[in-house]
């Protein structure tokens, strides 16, 4: 059951210009969280900015009943959090949306990264290698700079492949030309991908001709991330009438109930 | 909360023109859904009342995306109604509300004025209804798009048609996009209004400048939030003045204070909206303020301080 | 700011409807004094316009404190048109503005059209005055209080009347507190004006919870700042689409993307208000940006965007 | 001439409850300043709070080029206020208004301050100081933890008298009680005040009984700060038509001009 809690801030770190990672003790939160749901977060205490603003589960540790976000600074909501100090709370929703659907039993599963969308993956990561999968990760960033979760994957024993677009590091290019041309195909049995939309979008394609089970995480405006508002409409094919909600009918999707 | 509308010496109980409320504390159609969404986090029946998300007469898919954006202090909205009918409406959610023994206000929207009378015949003899919201802020297809609510005649003429149609309490919601908001209230109040709510959004949009285009798919939306409080309680203070039945107040309130600001002006309820988004316990935590504040002062009723900062 | 607008490629100018102003950012009126009083701050010369307080035919004192107060990213003032009259400023402060190669704005406010009238001729012929701002946000007491700037037929004749005086152009200033902003500016365009300026501010209230009172003496002020930019917005699009005379935008405006959102909806320069309280130079910096994102977007003139967001 | 200038905090300390002094570089505003004078300061970066807040100058010090401000927080730009940190920036607007009238020769002057209105009488009490002049402070609290300030007249070896309402420091009642019952009159040439309108009222009432020509600070709701907006209008009699502007006719007004 999604509550409200104050997460007590323990650990706040810049990665990398315009990245940090927060972590926030918040047992009641922590013990409901899955993979892929995101977290409702207030930035500040006065009128502006107004609306909390959603971040995914970056990483959980029931055990300690922590919870790390991994956010991109882009706006004022951002810009706020970064303040936050060690022993500062944090005023959290959560968890919210549907998450990933977690194999029954051990798969070969890719998850492919973009951007800041890789935080959803790590935590993702972690519960496929509990539960016994073979995992690769791949993730596209600008640069070198920009790949801060890296060693993340290394501690979980994932294989972790890069591409930037300068090439400072990995594979120069986009993820999607490493995946379409530098990955055998057939080796996978599921995909999960987080990122910007053109790159969801080609790894879906790339999903839909090797016939590979998978699933997506989108992004919409939200103002009260439970269904409530309305706001977060999606159409999710060209051809539907209706509107799905993202923050409760996702943000996961399968791949093939989504049009790009 | 419950335990707080029980307190022996302080009455928050409110009858909004026959709409009985537990207490003053509502949450404003639209930013609640029907209720159940919050469920998780507020007690919901402990709420002075759940003004459901605005229902027609057929199912509404909405507006394309981007519906919402956030602005200075406030948001624009453009969902358009998205809902599933009134038929699901009373068949589906409604009956949960009732057994959960929740204060339902339902919130009704049409083209015309007979879709008006005919959602308001629907609802007729429906269990667990205290009253209806009318939603004038919708354009009048057959008077080429104008808004009932900006036109006194129409505004007057839908109520009319609704309450010929309902035995329950009847509150038109009006918009502020108006020149006169007085002429307004009063065509409501002729037209056989019960209580009036006020206020809905104001109408606004936002520029995307990297795409030079506007933000909402819509082109305008409803602004709401803290940036419209002021013009919320100038309204109220003009028409507390002029009209005799009660209103329900509400625009921007995020705290007691701000609630206290709405009662002062005349309002007799306040509705809670866009806060909710921000704290889904603001309704419960407002109410325990007030609570707290009538104790402070000695105060029995709210109704001793209801209009108490307007010059008649 | 001077060297700025003196980029070889780019050019600023902007003929607002026979306004001539040497950059697209001017400093809106009743928030910049008479520009001398922010001289410490930044190079008054080098603003688009400075367009000075409203001036009355006869002094007038104001209204009682308080007179303004903060809201949720906006301000209520209530200043009550408090200025020296009309001979003082043609005598004592406008020499000193044209000396100083200031562009000047006269903004009049009159209690009847004929009032207008007057101090538009008493501004004929003066030194110094690229145009004339109509405050008709005013109380007309011929007509029993009504605001001039909420009847189209009012507005025609107020505009007419000045029209009739002066050879300078006239640029009325909307009233956003009205049902249909079209059918006001059409109005002033038929009355003859040169160019509209859009927005005035909202009328709004805030209430004092310790005292139960209305927290300005004068109950009601005007809200500005960036929570009423979504408004501003709106309704310059809406207008854009209508008329064909220029437009002055303003409303909240605290950056260059701010001033982006309105030359997208249709302005073709833009005042800065209540952003000179918060960061007096703002009105430069906005500039420097807007030029800077010329440069980067390979712009020769703003026109290239003015509208652009706007679906005829 | 008053600028904007960013002012690097060096020092912020909590001193009661609700009372802080921030100390920051500002050498340009600094070498401007005059006793009686504000800074107007921006709370922060988002438009909640929007305007400036006036705070007087508590001290400067010329040398260094240094400004400190003594604050009470009574609402969220006070709040945000006390976010600042020692490195971080702190955007000023000033010196603002009509400082204190200072004597051309050594008079024996007793200044009386009430609350947080004590603030502007530190720094003019050093000046008056350094014009060779002998100085009295009574100071108003409500408590003995809310008398911030007795150490910083000690330093400056001034006469430092107090009254607090619960008695426990100094005198037990009004610093108004504790002027009129406790002070031998004629013995002062100048009284300034700041504080509680009621307060000032008194001392000003005493001040005319006796003769001592005297000073009084006002406040007002700010926008502007610089006579722009008419914002901040106080009309000084009851008798009079027009209204002052208390950021630059003021915040400092001549005792006989100001009527309560
Ligand atoms: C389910 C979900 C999970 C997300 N997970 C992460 C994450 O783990 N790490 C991360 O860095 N970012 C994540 N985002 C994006 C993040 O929510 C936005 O970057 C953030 O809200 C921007 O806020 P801001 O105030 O800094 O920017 P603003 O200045 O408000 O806006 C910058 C941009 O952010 C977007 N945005 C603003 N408000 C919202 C809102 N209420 N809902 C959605 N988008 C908004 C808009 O596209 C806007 O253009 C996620 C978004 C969603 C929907
Ligand atoms: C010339 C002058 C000098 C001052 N010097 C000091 C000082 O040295 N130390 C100190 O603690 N306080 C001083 N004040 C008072 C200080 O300005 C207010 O306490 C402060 O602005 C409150 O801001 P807030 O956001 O915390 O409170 P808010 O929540 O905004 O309001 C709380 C109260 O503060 C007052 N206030 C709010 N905004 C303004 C404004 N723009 N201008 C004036 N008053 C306002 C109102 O009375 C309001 O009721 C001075 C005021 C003036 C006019
Ligand atoms: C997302 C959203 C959806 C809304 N939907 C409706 C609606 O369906 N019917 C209605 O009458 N008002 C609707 N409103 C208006 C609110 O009920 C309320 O009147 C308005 O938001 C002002 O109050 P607030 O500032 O507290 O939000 C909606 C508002 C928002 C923000
Ligand atoms: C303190 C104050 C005084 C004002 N005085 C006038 C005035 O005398 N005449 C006028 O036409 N508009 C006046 N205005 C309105 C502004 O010129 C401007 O149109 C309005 O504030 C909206 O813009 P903003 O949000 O950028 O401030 C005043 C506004 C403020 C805040
Ligand atoms: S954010 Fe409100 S319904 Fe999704
Ligand atoms: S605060 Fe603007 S004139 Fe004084």
């Amino acid at each position: 059951m999604p509550i409200m809690e104050k997460g007590l801030v323990i650990n706040h770190q810049q990665l990398a210009q315009d990245m940090y990672v927060m972590e926030f003790l918040a047992p009641s939160i922590a013990k409901e969280c899955k993979p892929g749901q995101f977290l409702h977060v207030r930035p500040g205490n006065t009128n502006d900015p107004l609306l909390r603003r959603p971040l995914s589960l970056y990483d959980v540790d029931q055990e300690k009943g922590s919870i790390s976000l991994l956010y991109r600074v882009v706006g004022k909501g951002t810009d706020l959090l970064t303040g936050l100090k060690v022993n500062d709370y944090i005023d959290i929703m959560g968890p919210l949306g549907r998450g990933f659907s977690l194999p029954e039993s051990p798969k070969n599963a890719l998850l492919v990264g973009g951007g800041v969308g890789i935080a959803p993956l790590v935590y993702l990561g972690r519960v496929l290698k509990e539960r016994e999968c073979q995992v690769t990760v791949m993730c596209g960033a600008a640069n070198a700079g920009q790949l801060v979760v890296d060693d993340k994957f290394q501690q979980l024993d994932i294989t972790f492949l890069s591409a930037t677009i300068d090439g400072s590091a990995g594979y120069k290019g986009l993820v999607t030309d490493l995946l379409v041309t530098q990955v055998k195909p057939g080796g996978f049995d599921i995909i999960y991908t987080c990122g910007p939309e053109p790159m969801m979008d080609l790894v879906a394609l790339y999903a839909a001709i090797h016939h590979i089970w998978g699933e997506v995480s989108l992004e919409e405006h939200m103002a009260c991330g439970v269904g409530a508002c309305l706001g977060c409409a999606r159409r999710l094919k060209a051809s539907d009438e209706t509107y799905a909600k993202v923050c409760k009918d996702g943000p996961v999707f399968n791949m093939k109930e989504v049009e790009f | 909360m419950k335990n707080i509308s029980a307190g022996q010496d302080i009455d928050l109980r409110v009858n909004l023109g026959g709409i009985l409320m537990n207490n003053p504390v509502a949450v404003a159609s639209g930013t609640f859904g029907y209720g159940r969404e919050y469920e998780d986090y507020i007690d919901i029946a402990g709420l002075g009342a759940v003004i459901v998300k605005g229902t027609t007469l057929e199912p509404r898919h909405g507006n394309p995306p981007p519906r919402i954006i956030e602005t200075a202090a406030g948001m624009l909205n453009a969902i358009g109604l998205e809902n599933p009918g009134v038929d699901v409406f009373v068949n589906q959610y409604l009956p949960y509300l009732f057994e959960k023994k929740v204060t339902v206000i339902a919130n009704i929207a049409g083209n015309t004025i007979e879709e008006y009378a005919t959602i308001a015949a629907r609802l007729e003899g429906c269990q667990g209804i205290a009253g209806i919201e009318l939603n004038i802020s919708c354009p009048n297809v057959k008077q080429g798009g104008l808004q009932f609510g900006t036109d006194p005649v129409m505004v007057k003429n839908v109520v009319q048609a609704v309450k010929a149609e309902t035995s329950l309490p009847v509150m038109p919601k009006l918009s502020p996009n108006v020149t006169n908001i007085v002429e307004i209230a009063l065509a409501a109040q002729e037209g056989g209004a019960d209580a009036l709510s006020m206020i809905n959004t104001l109408m606004g949009m936002a520029v995307d400048v990297r795409t030079r285009k506007p933000v909402l798919a819509n082109i305008f939306g409803g602004l709401s939030g803290p940036a419209i409080k002021p013009v919320a309680l100038r309204m109220i203070y003009q028409v507390y003045r002029e009209v005799d039945i009660p209103i329900l107040g509400g625009g921007g309130i995020m705290n007691a204070t701000d609630a206290l600001e709405f009662i002062m002006v005349g309002a007799a309820a306040v509705s809670i909206g866009t806060g909710n988004f921000v704290n889904p316990q603001m309704a419960g935590d407002i109410l325990a303020e007030l609570y707290y504040y009538m104790q402070e002062n000695d105060m029995k009723s709210l109704n001793e301080i209801v209009g108490i900062a307007v010059q008649k």
